[in-house]
């Protein structure tokens, strides 16, 4: 139990995905100006990742351990796959959700924080229940960087900030600092 | 039919607006003079909100005093009548407060006339019905005199299915330097108690109130020693506070109910009128004077002799002024209405006009913009802003010239009752800002899905 | 192909290194640019890694584009790239175990360098075998240097050495952040702000010619 | 990018086309992979063997030769794939005699997981030597837990009995008693809650002294059975 | 008309103002920090004067050379960049070299004011962005305390001051811990009169309670801050450790130690109320309070960091764009807020 807490807030918080692990930075540098599609851009993300943890899991536990070689490929089309299944699905099952999260899907099949999560899942050996917990905590680290930048974003328009900082610059230096303010939750929980 | 909220009534007053200094000792003792008849008057034909009115006289023509020179352009329009007995000396461009040009009737008064009104028993307004009562306010004249100048006869149109239950006399003049409703209320009480009971009367209220804030004591006590015993009107003294005499604001400061945005007072069953509308509304039915004068206040630092005065509409400033002695030298700017929303005028040959409340002169100390810093959203504007918009965020909005953004932040609900730069620490024109921005915003073609 | 004709085979390869640059210019390929640079060992085989996958990714592209059907082009580039990635992972890892650690889930993430399919979506697959292994090359070339500025910069002031080197002696008082992730971002946020800055310098100097030339006329 | 060649469309390749050709690049990409794996693995496997070698002769000193141990079905044996959770080494010196075992065990740090080995003597009740194998701690602090000798050598000899515990630098007293690291007391502190935990893990599931699992043939190479990364 | 009109002035009304001017605040501000000055002297020796000094020359000179010239008197007169300085200083160590501070006063500056457009346009507090910076690059020096001395040592300087530009300093007394340091690694509490004397191991202006609280009694009276932020910070934090306080009292310390210890009131009076970073509404003000409190004893008691309300502030600056976006007041005669 404590275990699968300390999963869920080193994703979360400690080692967020994108602050600590520089994981679905184009998003997060690119759609981030809106708050509003940030946050629907990060729930999107959220249960492609948990769908990713599944399909991860299942291909190490069937296949993979007989080809471990196969790993990255299978992983990079099956991803790509559910991603298209999924928006299919979406589309076919919820048009209000589509709607809300479509444009988005394929953007997501881009986003390395869905490989590298199955990864990072692969490589510390992850449990099913494990597998689940780090994939909701990166999808909600994930969503909490996401919509904190866009906050920061929509307000730095009215600012008068200087035309060499615009843009790319700025947006980096504010995740840096960003990233600066999430050093503090080092540790958290890892203290018993 | 009224649940107050009885928290509310303790408080006595609005929530957030600013303080500050009053600055009306200087005339609120002074009894009001009447100014001597001059020799040219410049009635501009919209000198009221809504359409401009139509000239009915001729160039050369003969008036005399009270006579009708103009008459509504439509409904939402008014009367006007000639301050004096004079001729028509032109029908055409005349200056404005702002320095541009606007229609106008310019009258030169007869040197021999006595400018008296033919006396006259009045009109017995019991037996007007209501279509007849409001005609007979159009006929007057008669608009709001607080600085809006709204025609008061579009006021008392109530829709159908609608009531009056309340009748609200303002007589917060919130407005530093003003004392032209003070010395009305403790000048001419009988009138404006008159003038309450034909309103009560025909609007069907069933009680009146005339909200007063507590800086005019006497006001209040001349006005309670008129009463009679069983009147169903009551007068009330409200803490000081700026902008009090907005209409929603006091609706909210004396009843504690929010009138809702896009909504008139009506719509909640209140009617709310200024004590010198009240008194000119009196004027009317007891002797047949239509608007043809107004209480107006000379002050600030840059007048050299403050007085209260009765000016007629159409004199020039400037024969107002040297009525009482002119401006001192270091006088900068000049301002028809009070110093918070009144309008700076860009020469004194403009006309007083029925909005006119005060001409108040202020000299270099007051209107010497102060430095300018970044904002540092400290707040202050929020906490003045009697309509709890975001003044700082509509500020910076206007800035990055985002004004669509600013439907959204309520732009438009704004009165620019200017609380906001008052109290702005760092010195920004916020109400400035958001006029230009509303400016924009009514020049721009309509965007689809706006809002 | 005939809009080849117009190519400059030095220009395709240097337009990366500089002008397109695609970090300084472009921002793609974030991901690995800020989590392997903090050290320059990482971040040189980082950039050697992604190298070898778009020089020969963009080198195949080139070559089969007659037989990749346009309908399932995205899917096969994606296949050829993971080859190339995996080829790289197991190779890395047989030969540099030390680094393949350190770098560790981020050489299989090459795969989502955006700047790999883009290149072949955007060029090797419209051009041919020459020009875009031109292309591959000043791109990655490009991406290589932005890796090793950044690598070097961060492990100078972060650490005190360069290619674990030290460079200061021992009192140096490391600049631990520069290892750590915000300096990652501050770093390329501020080499970013240097860009801008040469590029506005640029701009106008180039002005000044412009004005001075429409005088002297 | 507008300059798109459009390819006619009177040869629009049929679905069974796309698939082949899919499937065709899926053969050629399993191929190549299969043989850069085939060609890496013995020096992959050798290199990790040799890695986790080392670190098990480093953790109990005078062991020359090391095999793979699981708990399966209630008793220590030798295995060849790893058991979740439950595998360790046991070291032996040169004529095959057993000394100790050289135990994994993770836990959260300061930033995030760190993975060890530590020796424990189970005759001594002793433990003789920790080694960091893989942490993100803070570069300067945190990681002087590998980085400071002082700091490791207070894993060459600790009695754990009752559990160890961090003791502020310099005043350790007891033989269960670790000092911690100035400025890193976390991590310090995240090391010693690991080996404790290893040592839970494993009370009770450990043969009796003496019953240690012996080398199967002491023939055999020391890097029997892949190594478990 | 024997005399002439004068030149009238166009200006938009309201003529009136009120009189307060934001440098004003900002006097107040430094004016209520002076007694902190004092008693970083008197603790620690003139050293914390030469440290203060270096901030806030590190502050003001990255301020003029990076802004463009117009606009360089301005926001010197301004004084924040002044206070950016003092603040800093003020939250670091009293050993800390003299090279790491003028950095860190730079990199306030630069990174939490300049990049953002100047004064009014930063979106996170620049001293503790310098502090978060300072206590990222250099980790050891950042954390370690020189004890609190007396009046004997007045004009005893620390030796590490002067570590030369990029060198580790050479520390001359043995080091102590902070109060806070003490009850996390070493579960000793300390008196609740020493912390409100504040002769204890830590930050320059942070040790004294009593005093930090005179200062911001001050600024209270002055009406130069929202003070329902501090009240907020306060109350969130005893409820949050007093709750976790009845659970373990051995294990987490109680409300009032949580207040007074480390720089919690120094964080809540002088840097979670800065305007800029900290959301206009008032109850916006009331969840940013709450948000910090909640934070500090979530780091104090469960991170691996003994002290936490730098990062709790910095968290909150994050979300107060969206806290304002979401808090927006109800407008007149409406049912909800725009936004």
């Amino acid at each position: 139990m404590n275990e699968l807490v300390w999963i869920f807030v080193s994703a979360l918080l400690i080692n967020n995905f994108v602050l600590a692990y520089f994981l679905g930075l184009c998003p997060f540098l690119g759609v981030s100006g809106r708050l509003e599609t940030s946050f629907r851009l990060g729930l999107a993300t959220t249960f492609v990742l948990i769908v990713t943890a599944l399909c991860a899991w299942f291909l190490n536990t069937y296949i993979l351990i007989h080809a471990p070689y196969l790993r990255l490929i299978c992983f990079i089309v099956v991803i790509a796959s559910t991603v298209q299944f999924i928006e299919m699905a979406i589309k076919k099952l919820s048009p209000a959700l589509f709607k809300a999260l479509g444009i988005f899907l394929p953007l997501i099949t881009t986003n390395c924080a869905i490989l590298g999560l199955a990864i990072f899942a692969t490589n510390r050996g992850y449990n099913l229940v494990e597998g689940l917990i780090f994939a909701l905590g990166a999808g909600a680290g994930f969503t909490l960087a996401m919509v904190l930048m866009a906050g920061l974003r929509e307000e730095t328009e009215l600012s008068d900030v200087p035309a060499l900082m615009q843009g790319t610059a700025l947006n980096l230096i504010i995740a840096g600092i960003l990233s600066m303010a999430f050093m503090g939750f080092a540790g958290l929980f890892s203290s018993t | 039919m009224w649940s107050m909220n009885p928290i509310r009534l303790l408080k006595g007053s609005f929530r957030h607006g600013v303080h500050p200094e009053g600055h009306k000792e200087q005339t609120a003792d002074l009894p009001i003079q009447r100014v001597p008849f001059g020799s040219r008057y410049v009635m501009p034909l919209g000198q009221h909100i809504g359409a401009p009115a139509k000239p009915v006289v001729n160039v050369g023509q003969r008036l005399h005093r009270g006579q009708l020179i103009a008459e509504p352009g439509a409904f939402v329009s008014t009367c006007l009548h000639s301050p004096v007995t004079g001729r028509v000396v032109s029908i055409g461009p005349q200056r404005h407060i702002d320095g541009t040009f606007t229609r106008a009737i310019e009258i030169e008064a007869d040197p021999f006339a006595t400018q008296q009104l033919a006396p006259s028993p009045g009109l017995d307004w019991r037996s007007l019905d209501m279509v007849e009562f409001i005609d007979q306010v159009q006929q007057a004249g008669i608009v709001g005199m607080g600085g809006a100048a709204f025609p008061a006869h579009v006021k008392y149109s109530i829709p159908e299915g609608q009531q009056i239950a309340e009748l609200l006399v303002n007589g917060a003049e919130c407005e530093p330097y003003l004392t032209n409703d003070h010395r009305l209320m403790m000048e001419r009480p009988g009138a404006l108690l008159q003038g309450v009971g034909i309103l009560l009367e025909k609007l069907g209220a069933k009680r009146a109130t005339i909200g007063v804030e507590a800086n005019k004591q006497e006001a209040i006590d001349i006005l309670n020693d008129h009463l009679g015993p069983d009147q169903p009107i009551r007068v009330i003294s409200l803490p000081v506070k700026y902008p009090q005499g907005a209409e929603k604001m006091l609706i909210k400061a004396v009843y504690g109910k929010e009138v809702p945005a896009g909504q008139l007072p009506r719509d909640i069953g209140v009617a709310v009128n200024n004590v010198g509308t009240v008194v000119a509304i009196a004027d009317w039915f007891e002797s047949r004077m239509p608007l043809i004068e107004r209480v107006v206040t000379v002050s600030g630092p840059g007048a050299a002799y403050p007085a209260n005065l009765i000016v007629p509409l159409g004199t020039p400033v400037r024969e107002v002024l040297r009525f009482c002695g002119g401006l001192r030298p270091e006088t900068r700017e000049v301002v028809m209405g009070g110093p918070m929303m009144g309008s700076p005028i860009a020469s004194l040959d403009v006309p007083v006009m029925k909005g006119t409340s005060g001409i108040l002169a202020f000299t270099d100390s007051e209107t010497a913009r102060p430095r300018e810093y970044p904002c540092i959203r400290c707040g202050r504007c929020l906490e003045a802003c009697p309509y709890f918009l975001n003044p700082s965020r509509l500020a910076r909005l206007a800035r990055a010239r985002m004004f669509t953004e600013m439907k959204a932040y309520r732009v438009t609900d704004c009165v620019e009752c200017g609380s906001c730069t008052f109290a702005c620490p760092s010195g920004i024109p916020i109400v400035q800002l958001i006029r230009a921005a509303k400016d924009n915003l009514a020049h721009e073609p309509r965007d689809q899905g706006a809002e | 192909m005939d809009m080849d004709k117009n190519l400059d085979t030095y220009q395709e390869f240097v337009k990366g290194i500089w002008r397109d640059n695609p970090v300084f210019v472009q921002v793609l390929g974030m991901c690995p640019m800020l989590a392997v640079t903090n050290s320059a060992v990482n971040a040189l085989v980082m950039g050697g890694a992604t190298l070898f996958v778009l020089m020969g990714s963009s080198f195949l592209v080139a070559a089969l584009k007659q037989w990749i059907p346009k309908q399932v082009r995205i899917s096969l580039y994606i296949i050829i790239i993971a080859t190339f990635v995996t080829v790289a992972d197991y190779s890395l890892l047989a030969m540099l175990p030390g680094v393949h650690k350190e770098l560790g889930a981020f050489i299989p993430l090459i795969v989502a360098n955006c700047m790999i399919l883009g290149r072949q979506e955007a060029f090797a697959s419209r051009h041919g075998i020459r020009f875009a292994v031109m292309d591959a090359a000043g791109m990655s070339l490009g991406f290589v240097l932005a890796l090793f500025s950044l690598g070097s910069i961060r492990e100078i002031l972060g650490n005190g050495s360069l290619f674990n080197i030290p460079l200061f002696g021992e009192t140096f008082e490391p600049w631990v952040i520069m290892i750590l992730p915000p300096g990652g971002f501050i770093t390329l946020g501020l080499i970013l702000l240097f860009f801008n800055w040469v590029a506005a310098r640029k701009k106008a100097f180039l002005e000044q010619v412009a004005q001075a030339e429409r005088e002297s006329l | 990018m507008n300059q798109r060649v459009e390819l006619p469309t009177a040869n629009q390749p049929s679905s069974t086309r796309l698939a082949l050709s899919v499937a065709l690049a899926g053969l050629i990409s399993g191929i190549a992979i299969i043989g850069i794996y085939e060609a890496t693995l013995p020096t992959i496997t050798a290199n990790k063997a040799r890695q986790l070698r080392e670190a098990v002769f480093k953790v109990l000193p005078g062991v020359s030769r090391m095999q793979q141990l699981g708990f399966v079905d209630g008793s220590l044996k030798p295995v060849d794939v790893p058991i979740e959770d439950l595998t360790l080494y046991g070291g032996y010196d040169n004529g095959g005699r057993f000394i100790g075992y050289a135990i994994p065990s993770d836990g959260p740090g300061f930033q995030d997981t760190i993975a060890l080995l530590y020796g424990w003597l189970p005759r001594e009740g002793r433990i003789v030597g920790m080694e960091i194998l893989d942490s993100r701690e803070t570069p300067g602090l945190g990681d002087k837990i590998y980085k400071d000798a002082v700091f490791v050598a207070n894993f060459s000899a600790l009695i754990p009995d009752p559990d160890i515990v961090t003791v502020k630098k310099g005043t350790r007293s007891a033989p269960n008693e670790v000092d911690a690291i100035t400025g890193a007391t976390i991590s310090s502190k995240a090391v010693v809650r690991i080996i404790n935990e290893g040592q839970a893990r494993w009370r009770g599931k450990l043969p009796a002294p003496g019953q240690e699992p012996s080398l199967p043939d002491p023939a055999e190479s020391p890097e029997a059975g892949p190594g478990s990364g | 008309m024997s005399r002439k009109d004068p030149d009238l002035l166009i200006q938009t009304t309201p003529v009136l103002r009120q009189g307060l001017t934001t440098p004003h605040a900002m006097r107040d501000v430094w004016l209520s920090l002076l007694p902190l000055v004092l008693a970083a002297t008197w603790f620690f020796g003139i050293g914390a004067l030469l440290l203060l000094s270096a901030t806030i020359a590190g502050a003001l000179m990255t301020e003029w050379v990076f802004t463009p010239e117009p606009r360089r008197r301005d926001v010197i007169r301004d004084q924040s960049g002044l206070l950016t300085g003092l603040l800093l200083g003020l939250t670091l160590p009293p050993g800390l070299p003299l090279w790491m501070a003028f950095l860190g006063g730079a990199a306030a500056i630069g990174l939490g004011k300049i990049i953002w457009g100047g004064l009014g346009n930063n979106l996170f507090n620049p001293a503790l962005v310098g502090r978060a910076f300072l206590l990222g690059t250099f980790p050891i020096a950042m954390t370690t305390w020189s004890p609190a001395g007396g009046p004997g040592q007045l004009f005893e300087i620390q030796g590490s001051l002067f570590a030369l530009p990029f060198q580790s300093p050479v520390y001359d007394a043995v080091s102590s811990a902070t109060p806070l340091g003490l009850m996390k690694f070493e579960q000793q509490s300390t008196g609740l009169m020493r912390l409100m004397i504040g002769n204890t191991g830590g930050s320059l202006g942070e040790t004294s309670g009593f005093l930090v609280l005179l200062g911001g009694l001050f600024l209270l009276l002055r009406r130069d801050f929202d003070w329902r932020i501090p009240a907020a910070i306060f109350a969130s934090a005893a409820l949050f450790s007093g709750l976790l306080h009845l659970v373990d009292p051995a294990r987490y310390p109680g409300p009032l130690f949580t207040l007074f210890s480390g720089s919690l009131l120094f964080g809540a009076i002088y840097m979670a109320t800065d305007p800029v970073t900290s959301p206009l509404s008032p109850r916006g003000a009331w969840i940013f309070g709450i948000g910090i409190g909640l934070l500090v004893v979530l780091i104090r008691n469960f991170g691996g960091l003994p002290e936490g309300v730098m990062y709790a502030i910095l968290l909150m600056n994050a979300a107060t764009p969206l806290i304002d976006r979401y808090t927006q007041p109800r407008v007149f005669g409406r049912k909800a807020g725009p936004g």
